[in-house]
């Protein structure tokens, strides 16, 4: 039995576990609201990490992970702390939590299969997924500066593409506009 | 070789659950969560107590002598004004069911952002000093003294209220915190304790006639460069009066249409609108303001604002009108204008002069909403449509909570998106009508030092957008106010960036089929029309 | 109130930069605000300044960016009267840095 | 804390009526003074707290708006959410106080990963509901005592209570739905952490109060059995300003009565008078008839405003400059 075999077994009792780690970095007060309400509209935050974890596992069950999907649910939920006073290690934290989870739930399986090579492996995969989810961190904080130190530009920003249209190519702007950014 | 922390402890660090109950766990100003304080200058224009700049996040917020027994007053006389202020301190059951309906609890997960919390904060107090259970029985009855700490945190988290009304549709008694965070600014406003964002405009548009301090000649050049785009646009000069006695209607809307995107194309719309029409109306550069951040600091500078409006009716002459698309400025429109400032006697009854409809409504108002008057065009057929020019857009509608839970006002901006778009898709019921999630930024919250504030409360309706975003394919989010145009712009730019945000009257400005218009390459925003992209 | 040291003498500037005292400003000042964010002020940038001056003086709020261009474009002629001119010129944003430099306040209210 | 207190507190109460009939024998004290005093406690903090809510007048009206408003005629308005006349106010209270129209508002079917969920809310509607509405039918049950003929009504309402027909005497439904609601409401607010950090002493007590009561009650029904016609002798008394202190009634009797009257005269001063409070909410009770009607602020009073005159002052040069009419040239 190879350790993605191991893993797709587990699953949903790791991904329960993971919820619940995170969920508990909240307030206890707020951690059982995260928790508790199932409505995705009344409840985003606990909808969207949620949904996230359980997106990100199943690309890592896969072979051949689509690192666009993976991206996507990371941004999702590190998106929301990047906003809710987390600093960068708090923030994305969350996806070490996964590394110990699966030590937990497997240690017994791995040394009963002598699959440790393709736990570290796995455990590697997790760190990359880290370095993704701080690359996202660091654009949700650029994001957010730059919409502050906009705001009062922005009330102008997209006349000031428009205004160009007469004269260039959209994407110029666009470019312009990246260029100064970051 | 030091130890280094596990995840679990790093991503617990900094986050500690409060151990104490609330009444011991003093507020923790966090950078990105609250305004800069107001400025002396914006406080001496409209004879607020104790101006002086202060900065919020120094110990020092220079209080004036005995504030505690100013604020006690405050409260004594407010107690024997406002019934409800009396009631909803009393009769609260701590139920809890208001307690996950805000968005602020929802996106912050601070638990003094539960609207029953945010209300004790300041119930406490009143227990402690007017009713005989607190004096008795002190913290066990829930009551405590007004203290520096108590103060700061009224500060932080009444100013982390946006009045939207949310939780007061779910209380079994009806209990609406806003009634509770407009008595909490202002007794902080006897203080000096205001936010520099809220404080400046109502200083501008106690001085100027509007919030963004624009002067008579500024806002014709501003419209003039308007009807410049629209003369692009179109090929028809629009040629619209300003300050003219005589005239029919008079036409009020938020200054933000005036000056900042996308609002300044719902502007266009009106202006396109109203010239096909022919109506016979006016702007007024003094009654350049619908919306009224005086009602953010008291009752009494909401007074004193709205007081242009009827004042500017009556010196032009007109025989009624019309306010544009702006929430809480009708909230004030409908539940406090009239009182305020009325009997309207000097105006008419608002008749339609395009369809020959008596707003009957409107009859004591004499303030009609411009979808009110939109809508009715529609149905009597008096507006060429050609919805396909917005195909390009798959709309969605957010519902101002000001003229959701202030007013009712639910089907008339439906009624004309459905007629000027061909795509249009609802959000989830739970997050729209009565139950529709706030902007996350009104109340003077729109600033931008505390954008990370503003996202978080932003999160619930971001969400729902990002819900039909990802279902219809919506690129689109329409509304009906200002602060809302100013404000989910930054939101969806963060939460959800495919989706841009538009005035209703803009769709209706794209749609209209103009008399003698030149065959139309480009919309409102100068973009080329859907089928004409190649054409640049 | 942060300040700003403009050779010995302190000038005070809001929690974002902006003059409190918009007669504080001076060419020197805007120099040292440009100096700061490493630039060095030619002729084509005073001109910007000096036209938001000129719009500020009559209007007493910072021009709209689409107004900017416009105007850019009808005093100093076509070529100039565009985007990517301006930010060349003040590559954070001509709305911001400009208004920074020429001693603007910054925008409140809806916008 | 705020929970031991009053907890303690209740079972204090009821050592202290054991021990004022057992040990004392202040029956007199028990049966007639505590009550009487309780009772003219209750009516009369009641009003008053009713009375002062009505002081302070209503400046502005402003209902929470839950529907379409009245505006064109073919846009069909919600005439009870969004009320525009008294009837549709009448109809929006009757609904809010006897079904807790808003607590309902949560009761939401959702579906979640397609599934369907119901929001925890329910329950809270539920067991209020439950719990006023049992409450309720007790009172009126009690109402056997005061009354010299059973009116047909009366023994109707006991009939159903006790449909179940199980016992001796027969089970009332109500006595096992009340305990069971207050205990659900205890145990909400323990087990949910916001609830746990919202509530205060005075949120238990009363519930607290309320079992105790409630299980004094089924005591002397169904286990310790009361002289009935003692009790009835005694509540007669009361009403015909008389009172005798009948023999052989047990202490369990005491109890229950000494905790009633606690909670008589605790209930004005108490977050209980929602009861009242309810009908008395702006936010619920004005018509949304706004634009169509003048709300009159009894207390309105002038403040200082920027003229139009003023204005011109001000900005004449700049307005003429672009050509705005002016008042004065």
């Amino acid at each position: 039995m190879t350790l993605r075999d191991s893993l797709s077994e587990r699953k949903e009792n790791i991904i329960e576990k993971w919820f619940e780690r995170i969920i508990d970095t909240y307030p206890p007060d707020t951690s059982r609201f995260l928790k508790d309400q199932k409505d995705r509209f009344a409840n985003p935050v606990g909808a969207t990490i949620s949904r996230g974890l359980e997106g990100i596992f199943e690309e890592i069950l896969k072979d051949e992970q689509d690192q666009a999907k993976v991206s996507k649910f990371i941004d999702n939920i590190v998106r929301i702390r990047a906003v809710q006073n987390f600093n960068p290690s708090q923030a994305i934290s969350f996806i070490f939590l996964l590394k110990n989870i699966i030590r937990d739930e497997l240690t017994v399986d791995v040394l009963h299969n002598h699959n440790a090579d393709e736990l570290l492996a796995l455990e590697s995969q997790i760190d990359g997924l880290a370095l993704t989810a701080f690359d996202i961190f660091m654009n949700c904080r650029e994001k957010i500066y730059e919409i502050k130190s906009n705001e009062a530009k922005d009330m102008t920003f997209r006349l000031l593409q428009r205004a160009n249209l007469l004269k260039e190519k959209q994407n110029h702007v666009a470019d312009d506009m990246n260029d100064v950014t970051q | 070789m030091a130890k280094l922390p596990k995840p679990e402890e790093l991503a617990k660090v900094d986050f500690k659950p409060p151990k104490t109950g609330w009444m011991d766990t003093p507020a923790n100003l966090k950078p990105g969560t609250f305004c800069w304080g107001a400025k002396a200058k914006n406080l001496q224009v409209v004879d607020f107590p104790n101006a002086r700049d202060w900065n919020p996040t120094e110990d020092d917020w220079k209080l004036p002598k005995e504030w505690e027994g100013t604020v006690l007053e405050a409260m004594a006389d407010r107690l024997s004004k406002y019934r409800s202020f009396k009631l909803f301190l009393d009769i609260c059951v701590r139920c809890g069911a208001c307690a996950d309906k805000c968005h602020f609890f929802i996106g912050t997960g601070d638990p003094k952002n539960m609207p029953v919390l945010r209300t004790e904060l300041l119930r406490s107090v009143y227990k402690k000093y007017f009713t005989n259970s607190g004096k008795v029985l002190g913290k066990l009855g829930g009551a405590r003294e007004l203290t520096y700490d108590v103060l700061k945190e009224w500060w932080y988290y009444f100013y982390q209220c946006t009045e939207c009304r949310r939780c007061s549709v779910f209380c079994p008694y009806g209990i609406d915190t806003a009634e509770i965070t407009l008595m909490a600014r202002e007794f902080m406003n006897l203080l000096g304790l205001n936010t520099d964002w809220i404080s400046g405009p109502v200083s501008n548009c106690y001085t100027k006639g509007n919030h963004l301090g624009l002067e008579p000649h500024t806002i014709t050049s501003s419209v003039e460069f308007f009807l410049d785009d629209i003369e692009t646009i179109t090929g028809i000069k629009v040629e619209p009066t300003f300050n003219r006695k005589g005239a029919e209607i008079l036409f009020v809307t938020p200054s933000g249409d005036l000056f900042a995107d996308p609002g300044t194309y719902t502007a266009m719309g009106y202006l396109m609108l109203f010239h096909e029409l022919g109506l016979d109306y006016t702007w007024s550069t003094y009654a350049s303001e619908g919306g009224n951040f005086g009602f953010f600091t008291s009752n009494e500078m909401a007074k004193r604002l709205h007081y242009k409006i009827y004042a500017e009716a009556k010196r032009l002459g007109v025989k009624y009108i019309i306010g544009g698309e702006c929430g809480h400025m009708w909230r004030l429109i409908h539940q406090y204008l009239d009182t305020w400032h009325g009997p309207a006697d000097f105006l008419e009854v608002p008749r339609s002069p395009v369809t020959g409809t008596v707003f009957e409504n409107a009859c004591s108002t004499k303030m009609v909403h411009v979808t009110e008057f939109t809508a009715d065009l529609i149905k009597n057929g008096k507006l060429t449509l050609d919805p396909s020019r917005n195909d390009h857009l798959k709309l969605t509608y957010h519902d101002s909570c000001n003229t959701a839970r202030g007013m009712g006002l639910l089907e008339e901006p439906r009624y004309v998106i459905r007629n000027v778009c061909n795509h249009f898709y609802e959000m989830p019921e739970n997050t729209i009508r009565e139950k529709t999630f706030c902007c996350g930024s009104g109340t003077g919250l729109n600033a931008s030092e505390n954008m990370e504030l503003r996202m978080q409360g932003g999160l619930p309706r971001a969400n729902a957008v990002k819900h039909v975003h990802e279902k219809y394919g919506v690129n689109m989010l329409a509304n009906i106010c200002a602060i809302d145009r100013a404000t989910l712009k930054a939101s969806m730019d963060y939460w959800v960036p495919a989706v841009g945000v538009t005035g209703v009257h803009e769709l209706v400005g794209n749609a209209m089929v103009m008399t003698g218009e030149k065959e139309r390459t480009q919309d409102l925003r100068l973009e080329p029309l859907p089928g004409e992209e190649g054409n640049e | 109130m942060a300040t700003l040291d403009l050779g010995g003498q302190s000038i005070e500037v809001d929690e974002e930069g902006y003059l409190t005292n918009l007669d504080d400003w001076s060419k020197e000042l805007a120099e040292h605000m440009a100096t700061e964010d490493g630039i060095t002020l030619t002729e084509a940038h005073w001109e910007v300044i000096n036209f938001l001056r000129d719009y500020f003086q009559k209007y007493q709020i910072a021009p709209m960016i689409k107004i900017l261009v416009k105007e850019i474009g009808k005093t100093m002629g076509p070529e100039k009267g565009n985007t990517k001119y301006l930010y060349e010129l003040y590559p954070a944003g001509p709305a911001k840095q400009a208004c920074r430099y020429a001693g603007l306040p910054k925008p409140t209210g809806c916008v | 804390m705020h929970i031991a207190v009053p907890f303690f507190t209740v079972i204090f109460l009821v050592l202290i009526a054991y021990a004022g009939i057992e040990a004392a024998h202040l029956h007199v004290l028990f049966g007639i003074v505590i009550p009487y005093a309780a009772f003219t406690v209750f009516v009369l903090g009641f009003i008053l707290r009713v009375r002062n809510w009505g002081r302070s007048p209503v400046p502005f009206r402003i209902p929470t708006t839950c529907g379409q408003q009245k505006s064109l005629p073919w846009i069909k308005a919600s005439t009870v959410e969004n009320p525009s006349s008294t009837f549709g106010v009448i109809v929006r209270m009757a609904l809010e106080i006897l079904f807790f129209r808003s607590l309902f508002r949560n009761l939401k079917t959702e579906m979640h990963e397609d599934r369907v969920v119901y929001g925890s809310a329910k329950w809270l509607w539920l067991a209020g509901l439950a719990f006023h509405w049992s409450f309720l039918i007790i009172v009126i049950r009690h109402f056997r005592f005061f009354l010299g003929d059973i009116p047909f009504v009366l023994e109707m309402v006991e009939g159903l209570d006790a449909f179940l027909q199980i016992g001796a005497p027969l089970l009332y439904t109500t006595d096992i739905i009340i305990l069971g609601a207050v205990t659900y409401l205890f145990l909400r607010r323990v087990a949910i952490p916001q609830l746990k950090y919202i509530s205060l002493a005075a949120d238990y007590f009363p519930l607290f109060l309320i079992f105790g009561i409630a299980l004094s009650g089924v005591l002397m029904r169904y286990f310790f059995k009361v002289h009935v016609v003692g009790v009835k002798t005694l509540t007669m008394g009361w009403l015909s300003l008389s009172p005798v202190i009948p023999e052989n009634v047990g202490v369990i009797f005491y109890i229950h009565l000494f905790l009633i009257s606690v909670l008589l005269a605790y209930f004005p001063f108490s977050k209980l008078m929602h009861v009242g409070g309810v009908f008395l909410s702006p936010t619920r009770n004005l018509i949304n008839n706004n634009r169509m009607k003048r709300h009159v602020n009894p207390w309105d009073y002038p403040v200082h405003v920027h003229t139009y005159e003023e204005y011109e002052e001000e900005f004449r040069d700049k307005m003429k400059s672009v050509g705005l009419p002016v008042e004065k040239e």
